[in-house]
Parts: C-alpha cells; structure tokens; sequence
C-alpha cells in the first residue's frame, strides 16, 4: 500500500521467530531508540500460548504522525526462523522486503540477505542474533550508533561485561550492514522525524492500567495469574515496594475477589485482575459485592473463549458476562478503555466511581490493548489527588442506612466509635439479617436506586468525523484508533465515529446519536455483536451492520477500512 | 471487661434450643472479655451456615460473607488494618468443604488471625446433609447408604501445613475451651481452633453424650512443639484427644508482605503521593 | 372472597408455626388424607432460614376443581404459636376463621377455642398438637376417621408401637372437636368431593423435577445441597438405590459440575442441582461445556439474591444469569417448566436436548415451583423410552468432525475403537489444541451453527384465552398457575395468556403472537423484568407493562388479578 | 507392549527444550507400556498448563479440561466407567493451587486412578510465578521480594488425609520413577505419584542439579504401612526422600457408591426400565 520508495510517512516492521528467540527483547530496545530519535512508535506482538518454539511475531510501525494500531501490511520483515515466512506468508506481499539469512530462511521469496546467525555465532552464540536484527534497522533509520550503543549497555546493566561487549559489537556490526544496503540503493528510508517525541513515554495498555489503578489510590492487589491480565499485576507488583501496595497472589481467583472484598471493608483500595475464566470463578464474589455495597475494581482482560480457548490471543467476548454475570440483580458499572490515555485515566475513575457509589466496576481490556505499546505525551497520563469516600463511623453508625439516592455513608471498623456490619443476606440498615418483605423491597429498590447517580456521572463516548453524518459506526474499547485510522484512510464525508468508553450504562446521549444516522454500524471483535444486543435492548434500536472478526486477532487497519467501505 | 459489652438487645436467635452453638458464643464472648478485645476493635468473619450467623449474635463488626469464604476476607481485613482483631468463624461444611482450598493456603500464609470452626460434623443449615467432617457410615438424606467418604482431618492436615497454632476443644467444656481459645487469639500468627458442636436435630450419632465418651484431654506429657508427636495425636480417631497438639512460632502474612516495614498505619490512613506517581511516570521517558 | 358459608368450592387453609413444630408434616398428612377424600388439593409452604423458631406456615387450598395456585385469602387458619397471628397479619381478613388455643394466643381476634395444646399435653407430649389440628381440619371436611387412622398408621409406621397409638387417640380427639363445631353449626363446610381424583398422585415441583430426569435416563448426579435445589438432589439420592443413579455430594459446585461433565464424557447421563451462588462457581464450568460440546442438565433454583440473600424464599431472578454466564460464546438451551407437568417433561426433554444437541440445557424453577404439591393424574407424568444418542466409534474417529449442522457424533471412550479427544483450548476435529486462525473460525461456527437445529426444536409457548385478543400477559416458569387463575377470576373478554415453556431460544411463534397485541404485559418475579429485556432484545418489542414482584414472595392470585385488572 | 502405540506422528510439542516434562512422558509411556495398557482402555485427564498439555503427546483417550480441574473429571469417568484406567495429571499449581480443594475431597473419595503431578515448584505456563510448592525466598516477577508462603507440602498432606498410596520420584531418575509408576497404577484406591521436574526456562534454583543434591530413596527400612513414620518422612524438606511413602488398602469410590454392587456394566451401557419408573410414580397415589 505505502511502498517504501515513495518517500512514506510510515513504515511498519516485522519480526518473527519462535518463542524465546528474544522477539520481547527487540521490541523493547527498537521501540525506544526509534523513539528516541525522533519516530512515533507502535508496536504489537502475537503470541503462541508456549514459552519456547512455535511462531511469536512483533510488529513495529515507525512514523511521523501518531500511529496508534495494527496493520496488516509488512513493510519490512525480519524472519528470525524458517517457520517465520509460512506464518506470516497472507500478509506479504510483492513490497514487502524481506530481510534475512538466506541460507537459513530456504525460501523462493526475493530476499535481502544478511547474515544475522553468521555474526551472531561468530560472536559466539546465536543469541545476539536479535541484536543484530535490532542494530540493521536502527542503521536503516540512520539512528546514531552511539546512541544504540548506550541504550544497549542500559540495557544489558546487569548482565556482565563479557557480554555487554558482544551485543555492542553485534550493534556494530548491524550498522555495517545497514550502512552497505543503504549506500548500495537496497533500502532507503525517508521518514521525516520529530525532535518532540524523543521526551515522550512509551508504555503499554497493561502499565497504563497499573499505573492508573496507583493514581486511583490502589494499595491493595490479589490476583491469580491469567493471561492477558498478568501483566498488570506484574506490573503492581513491581511497583508495590515503591508505592506500598499490598500484592498478593491468591490460591484462586475466588479467594482473590473475596480478599479483595475484605479489604475494601477494611479501608483499602482493591483491584482484582483476571481473564473470562477466572472471572468466572469471581462472580458469586462479584453478587456478594452487590448485596453487600462494597467497592470493587476488577480488570477483566478478554482473550477467545469460551474455556481455556486461545489463551493468548485477543477477542471481545465477555461484554454480556460482565453485564450479567453474578447471580440476583444488583447495579455495576462497565468501562472500556480504547487507548492508552484512557487506560490509564478510565483505571483511575474506575476506583472513584467504586468508592462513590459502593458498586462493581469493570475495566475490559484484552490482549491487544494491553500488550500494545505506543508512545503518549506525559498530558495523557495525568494523576489527579485521591479523593476516599470513607467516614468516620460515629455511635449509631448503621451501614446500610436508607437515603434518598441509595447510597448509603461508608464506614470501616477501627475508624470512629460505630460498628460496621456487612452481610451477604438481606439485611436491614445495621448489616443483620432480615426476611421481612417490606425490608427486603427498601433494599433492593436502593441498591437499584443507585443506577440513577451512576448514569448522570457516565463518561460520554467520543464523537468524531462529520457532524452532519449519515453513517454511524461504533466501537468500544481496543477497536478506537483502529477504527480511527481506517476512517482517515477512508477519508469519508458523511459518516462519523462513536467510541463508547463506558458500556454500562450507556451514555444518554447514545439514543439522539443513533436517531440521526441513517445507517449505522457496529465493529465488535466478537462473534455474535454483543454491544449491538445490549444497545438494541436498551435503546430499541437495531444496529443496521455488523462487522465482527472473531479469529483471535485484532482487526487491522486495511482490513477494517475494506470492510467500511463497503458499507459506507 | 464485662462481656455484657457484646449483648445486642431483643435478639431473636436462629438456632435450635440445645444446640452447642449457644455455648460456643458463650465462650467466645468471655474469651474476649477476659483479653480486654472490646467490639470495636474486632471483626467477626463468617462464611454461611448455622455457626457463621454467630456475628449477628454478639455486638461488633462484622464481615459475614458467602459460603466457604470466610478466610480470604479475614486475611485482607488484618492485612488492611493489623490493630484489628480477626476472628474467621463458620461451619465444617464451610471451613473444610466449600472453603477448603481457603483451608489450606490461608495457613501457608499464617495471617494472625483465629479460626474457630464449629464441627458438628453435619450440614445444619441445609437440613442435615453429610459435611466433609461425617463418621463413617452416617445415613442422611442424601447419604441415604451412609457416608462413603474418608473424614476429613482437619487437625492432621494443619500439622502437615505446619500451621502455627492447632488445638481441638470440645463445646461441653467451657471452662478448658474458654482458655485454650485465650490462647489461640494471643498466639501470633494463624491458629485453628476446631470445636466439637452436637448439632442436636440432625446429627443424632455425635451427641454430647458421644463426644464426651470419645474424647479426652492431651496431658502436658504431650509437646507441642514437636510436630510427629502432634500429628501422631491427631490421627487418635477412635478417642479424640483435645486440647492444644501444636504450636509454631512463625512471622505472620502481615509482616511477611513488606507493607509495615516502615510504616505502621493501616492502608486506609495513608495517602498516594502524587508526586512520586509522577515521577514514576516520567521516568519511562528513558 | 369466597366466603365459606357461601357454599364454596374451594377453601384455603393455613396452618402456621415455629420450625421445628412439624408443618411438613400437617402438609403431607392433610394433602393426602383430603385427595383419597375425593378433593383437588394444593399446597405451598413458606419458610425462613433456620431449623428452629421463627415463623413457617403452609397453605393448603382444597377445592372440587383442579387448583394449583397461591392465594391470599385465609378462609380457615389454624396458629399453633402466638407468633404466628402476627405473622400472617396482613392475611387475616374479618371473614379468616381462626381456629386455635385461645389462651396461649392470647388475641383480640375473634377465635374459636379449639384446646389443641391441652389435647396433646394430656397424650403426654407437645408434638401431638399438629396431630390434633390435623384431625379436626379433617374432621370439619367429614374424611372418615378410619380412613386418617389407616393412613397415620402407615405414615408412622416405623415409630414405635406407643407413638403410634398416641397420634391414632390425637386423631380421635381431633374428630370428636370438629363434630362439636359442625353440630353446634360454627362451621359447615361442603365442598363437592369427586372420586376420580382419589387415585391421583400427589408431588412437589422437586419429586417432578427428579422423576423427569430419571425419565430422562439420569443416572448420575453430582450436587452441593443449596435451598431451594436440595429437594431434587434428595429425591434423585433416594431413588438412587432402585435406578442405580451415582449421586455424588461434591465439595463444592465446581467439582459438581466437572464431574459431570466427566460423566458425560464417559457415557453417563448427568445433572447438578444447584441455585445462583453455586450456580456462579460453576460458570466456568458452562463454558467448558460449550467449547467441549459436551452435553450437561443443570438444574438452576432460583432463590433471591444477590449472594446469600434471602435463602429459603423464592423469586425469577436468575434469568439473565443463566442466559449469559460462562465466558465466552456459545449455545444453550433455557427451559422453564410452570406445573408439575411440565417439570416432569421438560426436565426428560432437557436430558435429549442435552444429548442431541450437545450443549447445556437448564431447568429454571423456583422454591415456589419446587415446595408446592398437588395432584395430578397418572399422564401429567409419562415417560417415554430414553434414546441415545452416542454411537461405537471406528479407528479414524475424530470427536470434532466439521458436518453440515454443526453436530458431530459424539463418541465416548472405551466403546469402538477409535480414540476420544475432549480439550477445553480451541481444537481441532481430533480434539487437539489449535491457534491456527481459520480452524477457531471454523470451531466457532460450528459451535455456534447448532443453535440453528435447536431453534427447530423449541418447545411451543401455551396459548390461552381469547383468539382475538387486544392484550397479550406473557409470563415464564413458575407463575402459570397464578396467571391462569387470576385470567378465570378476571373472566377478560379480549386477553390472552402466553406462557412459555422455553425461553431460550425463544420460540419463533413469540413474534406474531406479540405483533398482533395491542397491549402488552409481563408478569415476572424479579424487579427488574429480565425477560421483557431479551424479548426486547431478540424481537424488537419493548413489553408496555411489567409487573414485577420481588419481596421474595410468589405472587397470589388475588394480588396479579388485582393487579391485570388496572391494565387490562 | 511397546511404547510406540503412543506415539503420535508429526507432532509439534509446546515444551521448552530440556524440559522435565519429557522425561515425565516417557516415563509414563514405558510404565503404560510394561503394564500392557494400551490407548483404548486409558484416558488421560488433565487441566491447564505446561504440565497439563501431556495428553496431547500421546496417543490415548483424554479430557483436557480446566485449570484446576482435573480431579473432579478424573473420579466420575472412572465411576462411570470402572473398566478404564484414568490417569489425572497436571502441574503444581494445577492441582495444589487451583485445584486444592478437590485434592483433598479426591483423596477422601479414594477412587482408583492415579494422580500425577509435575512438580516443577513453579508456575510455568503463565511464566513463572510462584507455585504452591515454591520455595521461601524465591524471587518472581510476581513475589519481587520473595516466596513469603509456606511451601505446601503434597505428600505430608496425603498422609494426613490417609491417601491409599503417597509417592514422590524425580524425573531425572527414569528407572526408578517407572517402577514407582507401575505400582501406583496397580494400586487399588487414589495414588498420588508427585515428580520433581525441573522448569529450565523459569526456575533457576530448583535445577536437575539441585534436585539431584536435594533428594535420597527411602530405603527398604521404610515401612509404608506406618503412617506416623511416613509422615516424619514427608516433614524433611532439607534432604527430601523420593520413593513411596505411604500405602493402605481401602475399598474404592466406584465400588462405595454401590452402584456396581449388582451389576457390572459401565453406565453407558444400561438402559432406563421404564415400567420400573412407572410403578414408582404410581407407587405415589397413595
Ligand atoms: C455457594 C453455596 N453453596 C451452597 C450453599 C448452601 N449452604 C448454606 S449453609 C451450607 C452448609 C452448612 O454446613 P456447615 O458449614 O457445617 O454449617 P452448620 O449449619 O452445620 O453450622 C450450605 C451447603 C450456599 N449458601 N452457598
Ligand atoms: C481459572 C484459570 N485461572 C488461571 C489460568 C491461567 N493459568 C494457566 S496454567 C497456569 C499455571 C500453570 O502452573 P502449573 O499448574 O504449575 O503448570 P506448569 O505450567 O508449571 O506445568 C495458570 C495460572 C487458567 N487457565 N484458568
Ligand atoms: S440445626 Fe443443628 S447446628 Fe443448626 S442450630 Fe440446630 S442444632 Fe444447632
Ligand atoms: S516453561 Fe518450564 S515447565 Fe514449561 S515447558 Fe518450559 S521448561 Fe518445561
Ligand atoms: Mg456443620
Ligand atoms: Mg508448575
């Protein structure tokens, strides 16, 4: 689509190899150089559910303008392993350059040779291998060589200098071979740069999450490893010591949301990480905070279902499970971050709207925004003070006392002279149990009563493209810049963009947007529309098309604007 | 301190005239007068059942979750606040059987908590079902042939977890159970207390008179500390010792998790620093 | 309402005291003993949370046609503790006779001093007193004596000898007060007996839900007792010994339901038996079963919630939840029996739907449907033979195998030859794990084309009243009897009745039959009208009148005609 | 019979290079073989996991179902269908983390399959968290300052629950960890066989190396009807002994439930009297 030679403003770059060939590693130092230099940055990796083997893929795309999303096509592509052409083989095409050991890649393809393993293994192991990859490209964008060098020695800090030495040789060497296909005419890139981005911050959804959770005053964290959701975790882990956040790792993920309950009672801020499976398992925990009006945030990081099902691929499947899940009827409030700014300020929110009005409240993610990086300005990721809804109890505290908007003052015991009761059968104002009717009916029309707060404080979606539109698309969550880049290629004049950021509830002003259009259409990465179901139930509206992809990958940018326009 | 402080007012008690529940609410209440533990500073946890509605019988705070869950909750409540006083409370049904993963991971994680379990070796609430507890041979509803399945130890199995503190009393004694169960809430870090309970209308084998004729008090020729001896004392099932079969010391989840290291407050009296937040940020500009 | 002296054809009886005081068995003894006599009978019970204490009562209407059906008039109430005046309060109606032990009721009520107490008190021990009572009940119906004496006999036959003679000389005494208040004309009752109805049989929701699976060919179960789902799992316990039915007491609902799932997998034919809290911990479970295709019944009794909430009461609060809990996306089949009829031949028909289809088939019930007892006649329970439907695989076997409906024959191992692969990731058609894109299409596809063929099989909604109706009353499960009763009461000339027996997929008739309303109304037990929103969502129509009950009560039929009366 | 009856063509294995659950497979194939059971009459029950991915690596019947899960699957295809040999096997963190509770009530159930667990005291498959069985100190993305959680102890716990057969081998010993192996599938009743099994690509303390310094068979003076002695063996976490620690003879699960008391058949092979139910629902008109 966007040939090299025609002086591109963007240029996307594979790099495919087996798992543990060290594709996390490139795109780590690649992605930072490029943008120390002066590139935006995105990068996204696809990979196997395996630690070693098989065929993991990461691709870059290197450009002047904010790039923000997946695309299908390969500019450049650097297979690490024979395997690495079959598996990527639908998205190459005649432009596509390929980069590689010819011997060892024993392909028919046109191919650029280079002699990564030649150089690697004459520097001793194959493992440098990547470095060199990392280092012909960054010879390729004409990236200062000492700037490489320094990044690599950071890097590598703790590894000892014997090998600290290598990779900077194998850096060097790299270079050589950019500097020869560069001066030879193989490859000539032009992309203007952007002294503005280098002071930029790259970070990917998982870290935007954690790092939103922490500005949201979390301190408290028990999770059971899932993929995609472990990332997050990790990362509060890793911040814990730094922010004292208490991590734990629970035995299960029941035991995780209702230690999460117990702390919420207690004072702190929880969150719960999980994926469809071990959500699950949380939901008698998640009816339990329904009753009860406790607080709790839960990252529900989607990947293919049902089960086990494609553990490490991205999907959009448990919208309705986060709508419906969790036995008896109880409100909840469901956020879908669609980018990095938004993962981090929707995390954020998420703890406050927990605190305010005593309900659960959902960040969906998947594996495609959280395992995507880009690079954001330190404005999209702006911490606000904490604010914590909690009061001191005084004698006569009654937890459950009946107020005119449902919501009722929260205590927690140690703070102040009054008992705090909580319970998971009907209760009465103070936490006991009841079976009187006329109780029970004052508890559940409050607990209800709260859904009329939580829709006046819902986050409005963001609109864009043409005011006077006649074609309505919607998105929610991951599928944002994707859909935004498609409709800037598409350069469409009469349709526009609605990007839901909180699904439930939906926004007001959701109904007098679809009212308008004369054609609408809804793009889920699912199989069977599951916003469209909610927003036809809720709005009677029928979504008129649907374009849904269900595969275990993101759509892409081209494919997504070749299904539009068809519609358009 | 009286333990009038824990008397709530025209309470309307759900259980069974006779059953043993009473007496272990008793004892409860006058283990705590006797330490001085006041209801303000308690928590009383509880899962579902008919022992873990003891939170709404005697006045404090109370976290009276779901079924099987008492013991995460009563982990992140001490962890959250340690000055708190964290008893986990519920049935044999709920401890060992619903909860019994919880069982076992809560005492890899030796919170500083206590947990009573009252082991009436039955299924009250739900009308007389076998619990993971059962005899042998027991005939239910359900176990209309008699119980088929090996009963849970729960003592064996907290001495192979090498858990800190485990003792086994029995409901007709309240002066014994009063002070071993002293002695579970000053112990630092998890102690099990396991109680006998005759549940009077369902279980008609394990009566008062039963549990008195198979059980007997451990003698201070028995060594706490010494965890073969203990576990070859727990699996006595034909005459049931009692009394306190082992003991560790151990630091506990709480101090484990680093978070008091340098400050003691509980996490709902500190503040995020926006500043170091910040700062964190901006170091990835890097 | 119908007042007594009005020669009536029905009258409701209640009788109410402390658990523990024997109601259970005034229930059994009176149905039976006025059923032989010649009477429809029905009974409810209602109960709280505890074994002992508190408060129960049942309702037991007898009437000369068939009655099936919760009312609120009290035409005779018997109080066998002070309490239970109290209780029943908002009952007692100036026409309510109340009969009992003046003294220790000590009330301002009118009563007529039956010494029941005394009676019992002079046989030795206070638990003759419901022997009593139920002796005078049967007397003021003039059952014969010897009749009540023979069936109390057997019913206490393996009581020793003493306790036996003491309940027969209770029954005796019990007559001799029911002749004095007929002779002395305080009450006369005569209602209609008709003797075909003596050879009827009397069950609960429960014993029909039971009989049905093991019509259904169940032949293992795997439960954990939780109200109101315990009564099918002890029956189905009971009856294990003569059908040879495995019944399993798991340690929690997750073994539960994997247990099942492995019963099935090895050729047996299985349920659980569970409400919503358990129901949620067995979620993850659903969705193994939807990505294994392997068939499962799971019984789901409803109870309020959330989390423990009211547990021994009943309500239709679960709909949502069983409609889209487990992640992921799949097909399932909802069926929701309204009498004792349908519990028995729908919970057989969800064991072939189960089987054929491969998928999870739930039965909805409630503690409504499952604790009340009538009688029905030897064909409202007729089971048919069970076919199955796995077959003998040969060498080549593939579990999976794509076909034109999306079913594959489902073998099972260790019968044929070939080999039997069950894998909760996405698979191939042998089982084995896949992340090859076009494969999980394909899977999902399949899976999700079944719903197709199960489409083609659902079970018809009953249609009742007028042909050319204005307002159509749409209701599920447990509320049939109530909705057809209080539609006689009403005698509405242009309304009909629409009830259905499945919910999922919903029928396909739903939509004209709504088409052609003018009005429409739902009656459902919960607050917030869960099936008024899928018929929202899957036809389009937003039902114009709810009426929702949801104090944890059924509704009875004085309050729903009440309450239709203002609408239609 | 010779091993290769499981071999499946072509295939594509997940495991990292140098991985214990190689020698695990092999060894599971060679005692299968020894024993003349073929792929027909086996089913392989697993969860998920590295570990867990082992009946996609031999040709046989199997159910791979959900993390945590194997057990529960395991005990009711073995029930409802005595005649096949059912092998549940998964990692650590499958079947003492997740799964925790259904290890216990399994072993109380006491049904005749085998239960294998690839101790590799770590967390694999999601890379590299702590496991139930890691040792204190171990430092994790996760667990940043280390293991705070007392290891659990499988076989100590077995014991304690009266498991029918507790074993532990280490995969770096094929010949033995065969004959051990063999034995437990022989055995009548519940067998637990724990494996040591290095994860090359996540734990870097639990190496072939350290397993090799770390371990030692319990000798032939080793009574493993002595269950006090047993369990004193299974406490020693220094120098941990491999070998079978403990054996008893029990009735099955199967045979408990009864339903095979007077007929022999699997349950896929019965069919419904229906005059029987019939006369059960008229049974009621009375
Ligand atoms: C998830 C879940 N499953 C089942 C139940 C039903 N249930 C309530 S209490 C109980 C058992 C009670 O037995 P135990 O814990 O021994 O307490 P007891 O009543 O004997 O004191 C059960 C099965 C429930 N509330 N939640
Ligand atoms: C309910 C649920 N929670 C979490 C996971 C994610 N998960 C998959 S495997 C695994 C742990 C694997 O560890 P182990 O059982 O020790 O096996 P290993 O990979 O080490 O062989 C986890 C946490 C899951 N699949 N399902
Ligand atoms: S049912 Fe048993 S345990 Fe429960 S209160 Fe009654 S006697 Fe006690
Ligand atoms: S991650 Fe560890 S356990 Fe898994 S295959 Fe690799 S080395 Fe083996
Ligand atoms: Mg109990
Ligand atoms: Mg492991």
């Amino acid at each position: 689509m966007i040939p090299i030679s025609h002086s591109p403003t963007e240029i996307s770059l594979v790099l495919c190899g087996e798992a543990g060939q060290g594709i996390q590693t490139i795109e780590t130092i690649l992605t930072n150089v490029l943008k120390l230099h002066g590139y935006h940055i995105f990068a996204t990796k696809e990979y196997m559910s395996r630690i070693r083997g098989g065929s993991n893929s990461t691709e870059i795309c290197v450009a002047s303008n904010r790039v923000a999303s997946y695309v299908d096509r390969i500019d450049i592509l650097i297979p690490l392993d024979k395997p690495a052409i079959d598996h990527l083989k639908h998205r190459i095409s005649p432009k596509t350059i390929i980069l590689g050991d010819q011997e060892q890649l024993a392909t028919d393809l046109p191919i650029i040779d280079i002699p990564l393993t030649k150089i690697a293994t004459a520097l001793g192991n194959h493992i440098f291998t990547n470095i060199v990859a990392v280092s012909v490209l960054s010879g390729l964008f004409q990236i200062d060589l000492e700037m490489l060098q320094n990044y690599l020695a950071s890097y590598f800090a703790n590894k000892n200098r014997e090998i600290v030495e290598k990779n900077l040789a194998a850096a060097h060497q790299g270079y050589q071979i950019a500097q020869e296909l560069i001066s030879s005419g193989s490859i000539n890139i032009q992309i203007p740069q952007n002294p503005n981005i280098g002071p930029e911050i790259i970070i990917n959804g998982a870290d935007a999450v954690a790092l939103g959770a922490i500005a949201g005053g979390c301190n408290f964290v028990a999770s059971y490893p899932m993929s995609p959701s472990t990332g997050v975790f990790t990362y509060l882990a890793q911040y814990a010591p730094e922010f004292g956040i208490l991590v734990e790792q629970a035995e299960d993920e029941i035991s995780a949301i209702n230690m999460g309950l117990g702390a919420w009672y207690a004072g702190a801020r929880a969150m719960v990480t999980t994926s469809g499976g071990g959500f699950d398992l949380m939901t008698e925990g998640l009816s339990l905070a329904g009753i009860t009006e406790t607080p709790m945030v839960i990252l529900l990081a989607q990947r293919p279902g049902p089960a086990t099902g494609l553990p490490t691929r991205t999907e959009q499947g448990d919208l309705e499970l986060a709508l419906y899940s969790g036995h008896g009827e109880f409100p909840r409030i469901i956020l879908t971050p669609g980018s990095l700014s938004e993962a981090f300020s929707l995390t954020q929110k998420a703890f406050r709207f927990a605190d305010e009005f005593q309900v659960p409240v959902f960040i969906m993610a998947d594996q495609y925004l959280l395992d995507s990086f880009y690079n954001v300005s330190e404005s999209d990721l702006n911490p606000s003070p904490v604010h914590s809804c909690i009061i001191e109890t005084s004698d006569n505290y009654q937890r459950y006392e009946l107020t005119s908007d449902g919501i009722s003052p929260r205590g927690i015991p140690g703070f102040g002279t009054g008992l705090v009761g909580l319970d998971s059968d009907e209760h009465d104002p103070a936490g006991h149990i009841t079976e009187d009717p006329e109780m029970r009916i004052q508890m559940v029309d409050k607990r209800l009563k709260k859904l009329e707060s939580i829709r006046n404080a819902v986050i409005p979606p963001e609109f864009s493209g043409s005011q006077d539109y006649q074609t309505l698309v919607i998105g929610w969550g991951s599928t944002y810049h994707t859909i935004k880049e498609a409709f800037a290629i598409l350069n469409c004049k009469r349709a526009a963009f609605l990007h839901l950021k909180q699904v439930y509830p939906l926004p007001k002003e959701l109904a007098s947007y679809l009212k308008t259009a004369d054609k609408t259409v809804i793009v889920e990465n699912n199989a069977t529309g599951q916003l469209a179901k909610l927003i036809k139930q809720e709005t009677g509206v029928e979504i008129g098309h649907r374009i849904l992809k269900y595969d275990g990958f993101p759509f892409s940018v081209e494919e997504l604007a070749n299904k539009l326009s068809k519609i358009l | 301190m009286d333990k009038a402080v824990f008397k709530i007012e025209n309470q309307d008690i759900a259980w069974c005239p006779g059953c043993g529940n009473y007496g272990i609410l008793n004892i409860l209440q006058q283990a705590l007068a006797e330490l001085n533990i006041g209801p303000e500073s308690l928590v009383m946890v509880s899962g579902i059942g008919q022992a873990a509605k003891i939170p709404h019988y005697l006045r404090t705070n109370f976290f009276n979750g779901l079924h099987g869950r008492a013991l995460p909750p009563a982990t992140a409540i001490k962890a959250a606040n340690p000055s708190l006083t964290v008893i986990a409370e519920s049935g044999d049904g709920d401890m060992y059987g619903e909860g019994g993963n919880h069982f076992l991971h809560t005492i890899r994680r030796n919170p500083d908590i206590v947990n009573i379990v009252h082991n009436n070796m039955i299924y009250g609430l739900t009308k007389g079902q076998a619990s993971p507890t059962s005899q042998l041979g027991l005939t239910t509803p359900v176990q209309t042939r008699g119980v088929i399945n090996e009963p849970f130890n729960p003592l064996a199995v907290a001495i192979a977890m090498n858990a800190s503190f485990v003792a086994r009393c029995y409901v007709g004694d309240s002066v014994q159970t009063v002070e071993i169960l002293k002695k579970a809430i000053t112990h630092k870090g998890y102690a099990l207390v396991d109680i006998f309970q005759p549940c009077v209308s369902f279980n008609k084998v394990n009566t008062y008179q039963w549990f008195k004729e198979h059980t007997y008090y451990l003698d201070n020729t028995h060594d706490t500390g010494n965890r073969v001896a203990a576990f070859a004392k727990a699996i006595e099932t034909d005459n049931m010792p009692l009394g306190i079969f082992y003991e560790n010391s151990k630091t506990t989840f709480e101090e484990n998790t680093g978070v008091y290291r340098n400050d003691q407050r509980p996490l709902f009296r500190r503040e995020l620093d926006v500043s170091k937040l910040t700062a964190a940020i901006n170091a990835k500009k890097m």
